[in-house]
């Protein structure tokens, strides 16, 4: 089969589980509706797999393929066609994407064993994959902003997946608002590039991109540049890249796995893949990249700073994926296109890991997600605290875990930029050490210490249960007949499949780094290759200095950062209070988000819906019913009453009307002669 | 005498039948007063007529003569008609219809 | 009269057969009258009747029969063509729904059956005369023969006071209107020295004459006289008053034939024997037009009683097809008379209603009568609706095509402005047309307390039979007896009221949808004019 | 010699026109009239309208004068008070009156700019040339003639509109027995369409049964 | 095929059919007084007049299916051209014809009102023969102004669909104040159609002088007579107003409010589904290319009022509180962004114009539809806020609901998205930063649709809300509706290609009076 029929298979068989499950709701028996999903999805990575082994079967210059099924809409100058493209580049991400989450939906299947909404669960989340993956083949421009918007509004079924939570359901139209925004400035930023290339698919805009459609190399053509930065616009808002990130941590209210999902594998992601997938235009609007780059650096170091405060664990973890994203951003905004990619692949592994086994947590917490009530599961959990330790040590970049190669490799090509480009490479070392720490005080609070209850409990062989299940976020009572959190939780000590996935996902964080060890072997270079021909910026290894001390700074920065923080939290348990109130400034800053939210809300929301509120109970009756309606209905209403009173009924007013009306008209035909 | 002398007078006629109709309040006078008009009318006819040497006006005067005969009869009856229903004689009182 | 007129061979040739209908309306009168004498109940109340519209049949049969003709009849005075009979046919349309209306009614009953259907003839003589008048005598007297019957058929239905109100009303006011317009008329015969329209359109084209005082005086004059009679605002006021006084069928006649008569003799005399003028009369005439359309637009909304509303309906309706007269031009003038015919049908059903409804119920005139009618009474409710929707000018009624006819003859004479008036005048309408609709449709009707007990059986009643059962009727029952000894509630008992209501309702529709036979009526009308 | 007694019969026109408008008691407003036609008809014989002064005179001042008396003597009763109504503040008022003149003056002086202002130099003139004759301008003979040949029609309806006209003054002025039903009970003979018009009618007017 | 006036008159006939059988069959007699008796003898009689109108439009529906699948797209010329001449007097013609402006619209009345006529089944109706007649005549003259290719024509049955509304509003309204709301409804509509019917006849009777011919309405020979500049634009305002209101468009829309809560449900999905896209159909078919230089006289001005509508309605929807309005409001907003399409004056903008017709009027119905189901879940109110919770127990209500509202909202992957997107193409390409503002109303229509949606299925459940599934009844009712729409998300490409010869046919004189010279970028005309 050829390459592109594997990529059709890609996008079918989700598209179909999604289908099958959510019309057989009702009829399907059991839990097959999860195996069903879960199935889906695996053969959607087999088929993936099929497409990588079918490409790599081309010579590398003819590994680009392109296949349409019909018109989609092809009209008036608009080309747009049901088409996908499979390349290296894409084939990349697919096999990513479906292979996380193929693990995530495994593991989905214990986690919400007990949740009434079992079948709906599933059929979101094959949905969720299947907009993911046809973001990513898509071929033009109207077919990858359809999946973008897809992945939009399956990312909100999911967050308000227990719909009951108002927390939940404003958060699922926070996110999906934003993304709409995110959707626009694609949109928009098409419209910019459409007008001069004429064309909606990608390959042919990359084409007449080469061919000068936007003037000569160098020339920074204005619509070009706008063009780029309405497309960043669309990038921040589904990576999560201030100012557009407020609706990621908010996202928390979602099950855990479709944290895992959105955070790990799809969704933040995206943003990555589209500045990658458009670097053609992106290369001859450098202003556009440095924006990128300069925000990417700008949201790790922010992401970074409030991870240190926050006390939920799954915002703690949503605050680490913003600023690792902010190094995929920043990689593919300078160039480092396998790197940021390479990163983006890692991170899946240890992040889908770290929300696992916060999952598992959280289980065992009954729910509680607040760091404050943790403490001391280590005993208790010790395959929880394992997966955890994993994870957390890649995200802190210690060797030999992934996260070291890739991460340290965005910042040396970073650094070989040389000029301004050094304060992002710094920047970016911060963010690593501001990583290590955050990571390392959300495990040692949650294991080490004094065990809490909820740990005895376990560590006594019994699962806590809330005796009223609350919203975590509120502590509102929830209502269970919409189910989870519902009687039974689950925790990977007690579920062979959760376990089963976390320790594939430890598996690839530990190891995926090894495909691509500098000096050794560059795997991800060689394979995405092809897509990037084109580009000028590819990884081109030189200053092998800079490389080493790049290794070795991370290393020692990453061992610093968990030695702070197991200072702070473990040996002098007092230490973070007086911390604390050293700081006062910094940390309410921290604690309050750097006030992203109440900056929205203060120049957005609120002059919006003041407007819609005077629109409606002023403008309205004022000017539209009153003025419009009212004043011609008046003025008639005025004649008609002075027209009657003129009938006064004398016959001898009648008399003298008449003869004022004869002289009147005897007086103008005196004036024609 | 010039014709103008007889215009003249005509229109004095005419025009003071037209004052009669707006003050006067008695229907039998208003109807006088239309007679007046009338008249009014039917002497400039005859004056024309003269100055051009046609009977035209003379036969139009006629009939207005009988017209005015006819509406004085009509006039009459509907005055008699009102006494009967003894209602006031009074153009004024007769306003129920307004509006 | 014919006798007369056969004895003096010496005088002019006399052409009886282009006078036949006008012979056969008069001479109808006569016989109705004498027919009318005897005392049995019967002649007086069902032969009377009958034989008024075999002479109506008959008039209308010899219209047909002259059609096409252009002649001009006794030395001139007549001129019977297309544009006459065309009237003819409308009028005599209007004559015999009036004639069913009335054949029940109080008014036909107190003035004597004879009296009344002589007068009502005889008036409708008087219209088709002036139709056809050609110089300034026959005009007058046309005019005269038309409105003197009219002031006694107004005041005919004496026990309310408001009959005897209105027809001294209209007789005053009309007299006043005579009056000048035959000041008018006499200044016209003084600049022109002639009384035949054809002289005077000769003598206007002579010279500077058209730009003379005299003659402008004069024509602002007739003007004033003729808008009276069209009730043209300013010179509207007698008609609301009147027509909510006269008896309902006599109000139904006038609001359709006196316009008939009125523009037709505005056609002739404007358009013909003014012509030469019209540069100075035809901006007046338009403003009076706009004026007009204004005045009884706006008049007529929230009036209780229905036949006031129609009566200022009426008046906006002469202002509209006052601008086929003012733009003089062929199209102007079919575009008049097409709607003219088209009004009588309109009018006609909406007044056979009101006729219906003041027998069945004791709330005369007022809306309330008609509410709730919709579910009561389908066959009366349905000529209603179409006719207050044909009347706001509504597609697929004749009122859509007669509105239309009008603004194109107003755009294409150049008084696009017109056209504008019109259409706001219409707009203004659905504002009293719509509410009638709503009143049968949309309320339930009032409290049965004020419905006429039925006598059941259509059979006459014993004279004094009809009072008793008034008794614990409202007020304005003592005034008002019932419409006849055998007076009953249910439309099956006044099978001809019910029968003018559905006909003119359905021709309504008709003619929207079909209108080409109205068409072939008007083809003639603007070219026997001599208009461009 | 003509314009001395046009002068005398023109104020006499005048004069009485005035004092139909102003004159309280219809009666003497009725006089007043008479006044006014008799000298009316003096001004046509002036103009050498002999037949139309004739008819003036006998029609006009006789019959029809003669009907106004009729009535104003069967409802005169209410004259009176009529007066007071006139003396107190009518429901038009006195501003009506007032308007009224205003109203006329303006009338008139439109009317004599009309009459005097025009170019027509005939108005200046005393008229078209004139020959005595059996048959000359406004004999009878020629009226008739007219009547006879030109304006036939004219004269047919008026005769006809006289009839009816009669008629309408029966239906109006005749007496009816309250109660509603009077059609069996009143009687109208032929005699009253056969009576000249006029009279007839206001033997019913005043309710004489015939 | 057959005829087209069949198609029109079908359903007219099946409504008269119902009325005369019913009334043979005994339906309120002349005699009966009693409202409650006329009502139960209504209620025993409902069938027969229902079914009969269901048959005729079911009839319509199929007739229309037909036109589309038989639709040749290779021509922008008319088909199936029905031409009788029917007042020779006035060069009117009863000239009927279907081509890519239509085609479509055709199937989408006929769709809403088969659908409307079902809903309408399934309640008793008092006086139903009266109603259903209404309802039918309704259908019959929307067809009529869809098909009519005479401007006369066009303008009669453009007056002539009120009155059936006039009564179906101010007779089986809701109160309170069903009779003040179609009155008011009425007389505004008709105030801007009495503008147009002047403009129209002007049309005729100057073009007819300037050409020196008979004075003609039919569109094809208008449009070989074109009019001076400046009575073009003075003619254009006329029907403007016509439009402007009928869509409704700020500020001309104070009708709407009293309207949509006066109307009964099944009437307003049709009065909103497809009589506000008559007005749009208008601007297409009429304005464009009979006033090119009127249209690119005022182009700027029509899209300000565009404009002011998209924000203006979107404001207020996400505001309101009544279910209805949302809805209401929220079709002010879309027709603004049809309006703005139209006035891009290029191809692509008037595409999506037409294609977001269409979508508009398949997505509001079924909204409408369900906005009733909800109020019978919630006690009867349309407040959203005494809704809530609704989606437990319902889940394939939700699904539909969800389904209905993410097309609202246009999101990408719907029809309704491939509209908007050529729309504002066409926008950017005539007016930037009109464009680019018009954004916000995207944005914000998503607020507006998604809050309406989690405010009646999501949160807690609100006091009174009885959730439960929806009935097989109803699913026959909405699925269809929802079936279309998917199939058009799926391939747009069906509505566009048949529509694009016609859209650049119409489209072609006013670009040209706009650029006079012709650019040759991607949104110029190839």
């Amino acid at each position: 089969m050829s390459a592109t029929t594997y990529g059709w298979l890609v996008l079918a068989f989700p598209l179909l589980g999604m289908l099958i499950v959510s019309f057989g709701y009702r009829s399907l028996p059991g839990r097959s509706a999860g195996w069903i999903a879960t199935g889906a999805i695996f053969l959607a990575f087999l088929a993936a797999l099929g497409a990588l082994i079918s490409i790599q079967g081309h010579s590398p210059a003819h590994r680009q393929f392109v296949s349409s099924l019909w018109n989609y809409a092809v009209t008036a100058g608009v080309d747009a066609q049901m088409s996908i493209l499979v390349d290296p580049l894409s084939v990349f991400m697919i096999l990513t994407v479906t292979g996380v989450s193929t693990l995530i939906h495994l593991y989905s299947i214990a986690y919400v064993d007990e949740d009434r909404g079992f079948a709906r669960y599933f059929s979101y989340l094959n949905f969720f994959v299947f907009s993911m993956l046809l973001l990513v083949l898509a071929a033009n421009f109207l077919l990858l902003i359809i999946g973008w918007a897809f992945v939009g509004a399956a990312s909100y079924l999911l967050i308000s997946f227990w719909y009951r939570r108002t927390t939940a359901t404003r958060a699922g139209i926070k996110a999906f608002v934003i993304n709409v925004l995110g959707d626009v400035g694609l949109v928009l930023g098409t419209y910019f590039i459409f007008k001069h290339t004429g064309t909606l698919d990608l390959l042919k805009t990359f084409h007449r991109a080469r061919a000068e459609a936007f003037g000569p190399v160098g020339s920074e053509n204005g619509d070009l540049i706008a063009g780029c930065m309405l497309l960043l616009v669309g990038a921040f808002a589904k990576s999560a890249q201030v100012p557009l990130h407020t609706w990621l941590p908010d996202a928390m209210e979602g099950p855990t796995p479709v944290s895992a999902l959105i955070h790990a594998a799809t969704m933040v992601t995206a943003g990555v893949y589209l500045i990658a997938r458009m670097h053609p235009l992106f290369e001859l609007a450098p202003p556009a990249q440095d924006l990128g780059a300069i925000v990417g650096a700008a949201t790790l170091l922010i992401a970074g700073t409030i991870g240190l405060v926050q006390t939920d664990v799954k915002r703690i973890i949503a605050y680490s994926t913003m600023s690792q994203i902010g190094y995929m951003i920043m990689a593919v905004c300078v160039g480092a296109y396998a790197a940021g990619l390479f990163h983006m692949m890692t991170h899946a592994f240890f992040k889908a890991l770290l929300f696992m086994a916060a999952g598992s947590l959280i289980g065992a917490m009954a729910g509680e997600q607040s760091l404050e009530r943790m403490g001391g599961f280590r005993r208790a959990m010790p395959f929880t605290y394992g997966c955890f330790l994993i994870g957390g040590l890649a995200l802190s970049g210690i060797p030999p875990f992934s996260g070291f190669f890739s991460k340290d490799e965005i910042l040396l090509i970073t650094g070989e930029q040389g000029g301004w480009h050094w304060a992002l490479y710094v920047a970016g070392y911060v963010g690593a050490f501001l990583t290590a720490i955050y990571t390392f005080r959300m495990i040692f609070r949650a294991f080490h210490g004094q065990p809490v209850p909820e740990a005895r409990e376990l560590e006594a062989g019994h699962l806590h249960h809330a005796e009223v299940p609350t919203n975590p976020a509120t502590g509102e009572e929830e209502d269970t007949d919409v189910g989870f959190p519902g009687p039974v939780h689950a925790i990977a000590e007690r579920a062979l499949k959760m376990r089963v996935a976390m320790v594939a996902l430890a598996v690839g964080a530990i190891g995926a780094g090894l495909l691509q060890v500098p000096r050794a072997d560059y795997v991800v270079d060689d394979f995405l290759r092809p897509s990037f021909a084109d580009s000028h910026l590819y990884e081109t290894h030189t200053k092998n200095t800079l490389l080493v001390t790049g290794l070795i700074l991370g290393t020692l920065l990453g061992l610093a950062g968990i030695a702070i923080a197991y200072r702070v939290w473990v040996a002098r348990p007092g230490t973070a209070a007086v911390v604390r109130a050293r700081a006062r400034p910094a940390y309410v800053l921290f604690v309050n988000k750097w006030y992203f939210d109440e900056l929205i809300a203060a120049a957005v929301v609120r002059p919006a819906a003041a407007a819609g509120r005077f629109a409606q109970d002023t403008f309205e009756r004022v000017f539209v019913q009153d003025t419009l309606v009212g004043g011609t209905t008046g003025l008639i209403r005025a004649g008609s009453a002075a027209v009657r009173a003129a009938q006064s009924g004398f016959v001898r007013y009648y008399a003298g009307l008449l003869m004022i009306g004869v002289a009147g008209v005897g007086f103008y035909f005196l004036l024609q002669s | 005498m010039s014709i103008a002398w007889y215009l003249a007078v005509s229109a004095i006629v005419f025009a003071l039948g037209a004052i009669g109709v707006i003050t006067r309040r008695n229907p039998l006078v208003v109807l006088l007063c239309l007679e007046l008009m009338l008249n009014g009318a039917n002497l400039a006819l005859i004056a024309f007529s003269r100055m051009w040497g046609n009977g035209d006006g003379q036969i139009l005067a006629l009939v207005v003569m009988t017209v005015a005969a006819c509406e004085v009869c009509i006039g009459l009856g509907m005055i008699v008609a009102i006494y009967r229903r003894n209602l006031p004689i009074d153009v004024d009182e007769m306003r129920e219809l307004q509006g | 009269m014919t006798l007369l007129a056969a004895a003096h061979l010496k005088g002019p040739h006399v052409d009886l057969a282009a006078l036949a209908p006008l012979i056969a309306l008069l001479g109808g009168a006569v016989v109705v009258l004498l027919v009318g004498l005897p005392r049995a109940r019967w002649v007086r109340s069902q032969l009377v009747p009958a034989l008024s519209l075999v002479t109506l049949a008959a008039a209308l049969g010899l219209s047909i029969w002259q059609w096409n003709a252009e002649k001009s009849v006794i030395a001139g005075a007549l001129r019977i063509d297309d544009l006459a009979l065309a009237l003819n046919l409308v009028l005599i349309t209007g004559g015999s729904c009036t004639v069913l209306l009335a054949w029940r009614s109080l008014a036909a009953r107190e003035a004597g059956h004879g009296e009344f259907h002589a007068l009502l003839l005889t008036s409708i003589g008087g219209m088709s005369l002036l139709a056809a008048a050609q110089n300034t005598v026959a005009m007058f007297l046309g005019l005269e023969l038309l409105s003197i019957p009219l002031y006694v058929l107004c005041a005919t239905e004496m026990r309310r006071e408001h009959s005897l109100e209105s027809g001294l009303k209209y007789l005053i006011i009309g007299s006043v209107g005579s009056a000048t317009l035959l000041y008018g008329l006499a200044m016209i015969y003084g600049a022109t020295g002639a009384t035949d329209f054809g002289a005077i359109a000769r003598a206007l084209a002579r010279g500077g004459l058209a730009s003379d005082p005299l003659t402008l005086t004069g024509i602002a004059l007739c003007m004033a006289g003729l808008c009276f009679k069209a009730s043209v605002a300013p010179f509207h006021q007698w008609t609301p008053d009147v027509y909510e006084g006269a008896p309902t069928p006599v109000t139904a006649f006038m609001a359709v034939a006196t316009k008939v008569a009125a523009l037709g003799v505005f056609l002739r005399f404007f358009d013909v024997a003014l012509i030469g003028a019209k540069g100075s009369w035809g901006p007046a005439l338009a403003v009076l037009a706009a004026i007009t359309i204004l005045v009884g637009n706006v008049g007529a909304l929230g009036q209780s009683s229905l036949k006031r509303m129609l009566a200022y309906s009426s008046v906006a309706q002469a202002g509209y097809m006052l601008v086929g007269v003012v733009v003089a031009t062929r199209l102007g003038a079919q575009a008049t008379v097409f709607y003219l015919a088209v009004y009588v049908l309109m009018n006609m059903a909406s007044f056979a209603v009101i006729v219906a409804r003041e027998r069945e119920t004791t709330l005369e005139d007022s809306i309330e009568a008609v509410t709730g009618l919709g579910r009561e009474r389908p066959w009366l409710a349905w000529p209603m609706t179409v006719s207050m929707l044909a009347l706001a000018g509504i597609p697929a009624t004749a009122g859509f095509i007669g509105k239309f006819y009008l603004i194109d003859a107003a755009v294409s004479g150049n008084y696009t402005w017109l056209g504008i008036a019109i259409v706001v005048g219409s707009m203004i309408s659905l504002g009293y047309y719509l509410p009638v609709i709503a009143a049968m449709w949309m309320r339930e009707a009032p409290a049965g307390a004020q419905r006429r007990p039925t006598a059941g059986t259509g059979a006459p009643v014993p004279a004094a039979g009809g009072l008793p059962a008034l008794a614990g009727g409202s007020p304005e029952l003592d005034t008002r007896p019932p419409e006849d000894g055998s007076s009953t509630t249910a439309a099956g008992t006044q099978p001809e009221v019910l029968f003018v209501a559905v006909l003119t309702g359905a021709a309504t529709i008709f003619f929207g949808i079909f209108p080409q036979p109205l068409f072939n009526l008007v083809a003639h009308v603007g070219s026997v004019l001599g208009l461009r | 010699m003509s314009s001395v007694l046009f002068f005398i019969a023109a104020v006499g026109v005048i004069s009485g026109a005035v004092g139909v408008v102003i004159l309280r008691d219809p009666f003497y407003c009725v006089l007043a009239l008479v006044v006014h036609l008799i000298s009316l008809a003096v001004l046509f014989l002036l103009l050498r309208a002999e037949f139309v002064a004739a008819v003036q005179v006998v029609v006009y001042a006789g019959a029809v004068m003669v009907l106004y008396v009729f009535v104003v003597a069967y409802v005169g009763g209410d004259s009176e008070a009529m007066g007071e109504r006139l003396r107190g503040p009518g429901p038009a008022g006195s501003g009506l009156r007032l308007g009224g003149a205003i109203l006329g003056g303006a009338l008139l002086v439109e009317l004599l700019i009309a009459l005097l202002g025009t170019g027509l130099s005939g108005i200046e003139g005393r008229g078209a040339p004139y020959s005595p004759g059996a048959q000359a301008f406004g004999t009878p003979a020629y009226i008739g003639k007219l009547l006879l040949t030109r304006f036939l029609l004219g004269f047919e309806v008026a005769s006809f509109l006289l009839v009816i006209a009669a008629v309408g003054g029966v239906v109006l002025a005749r007496r009816r027995r309250e109660g509603g039903q009077q059609d069996e009970a009143d009687v109208l003979t032929p005699l009253q369409l056969l009576r000249p018009s006029g009279t007839g009618t206001m033997a019913e007017g005043v309710g004489r049964r015939p | 095929m057959p005829a087209l006036s069949i198609l029109i008159w079908l359903p007219a006939a099946c409504g008269v059919l119902g009325a005369i059988l019913a009334r043979a069959g005994g339906g309120p007699s002349k005699h009966d007084r009693d409202p409650a008796e006329g009502a139960s003898e209504g209620r025993r009689r409902a069938s027969v007049p229902g079914l009969l109108a269901l048959i005729g439009s079911l009839g319509a529906l199929a007739l229309a299916v037909g036109y589309i699948a038989d639709y040749h797209a290779g021509t922008a010329g008319l088909q199936h051209v029905t031409d009788v001449v029917w007042i020779s007097e006035l060069g009117i013609h009863y000239k009927l014809g279907i081509d890519g402006l239509n085609v479509f619209l055709l199937g989408l009345t006929t769709l809403l009102f088969a659908a409307a006529t079902l809903a309408a089944n399934l309640r008793d109706w008092e006086r139903p023969q009266l109603f259903y007649f209404n309802f039918m005549l309704a259908e019959s003259a929307v067809l009529g102004a869809f098909l009519a290719q005479d401007l006369a024509l066009f303008v009669a049955f453009f007056d002539l669909m009120l009155i059936p509304f006039y009564f179906l509003i101010g007779v089986w309204g809701r109160e309170p104040g069903r009779v003040k709301a179609t009155t008011k409804l009425v007389i505004y509509t008709f105030v801007g159609s009495l503008l147009m019917l002047a403009a129209a006849i002007a049309t005729g009777v100057l073009a007819a002088q300037r050409g020196g011919v008979h004075i003609t309405f039919v569109l094809s020979s208008l449009q070989a007579l074109p009019l001076s500049t400046n009575s073009q634009e003075w003619i254009f305002l006329g029907f403007a107003a016509a439009f402007l209101v009928k869509m409704p468009a700020f500020p001309l829309h104070g009708w709407m409010p009293d309207g949509y809560r006066a109307m009964p449900i099944e009437v307003l999905m049709v009065f909103s589904g497809v009589l506000s896209k008559v007005g749009a159909y208008g601007f297409l078919r009429i304005v464009l290319p009979l006033f090119p230089q009127g249209a690119a006289h005022f182009q700027t001005l029509m899209l300000l009022i565009a404009l002011a509508s998209i924000l203006y309605g979107s404001a207020v929807a996400f505001t309101q509180t009544d279910a209805r309005l949302i809805a209401g409001y929220s079709s002010v907003a879309q027709l603004g962004f049809i309006t703005l399409g139209i006035f891009s004056l290029n191809a692509q903008g008037n595409q999506g114009a037409l294609l977001q017709m269409f979508n508009h009027g398949l997505v509001i119905a079924p909204l409408l539809f369900i906005v009733a189901l909800l109020s019978r879940r919630a006690g009867g109110s349309e407040d959203v806020r005494e809704m809530g919770g609704i989606a437990f127990r319902a889940p394939v209500l939700a699904s539909v609901f969800l389904i209905v509202t993410l097309a609202t909202l246009a999101i990408p992957g719907s029809s309704n998205f491939v509209g908007e997107f050529l729309i504002l193409l066409g926008v950017f390409n005539t007016k930037l930063l009109i464009a680019v503002i018009a954004f916000s109303g995207v944005v914000m229509a998503s607020v507006y649709a998604l809050r309406l949606f989690i405010r009646a299925m999501h949160n807690r459940v609100g006091s009174g809300v009885q959730s439960h599934e929806i009935s097989l009844r109803d699913g026959a009712i909405l699925v269809p509706l929802v079936a279309v729409i998917v199939l058009l998300a799926l391939d747009p490409q069906l509505a566009l290609q048949r529509s694009e010869r016609s859209v650049k046919a119409a489209v072609a004189p006013a670009h040209a009076a706009l650029n006079p010279a012709p650019r040759t970028s991607a949104s110029a005309l190839p």
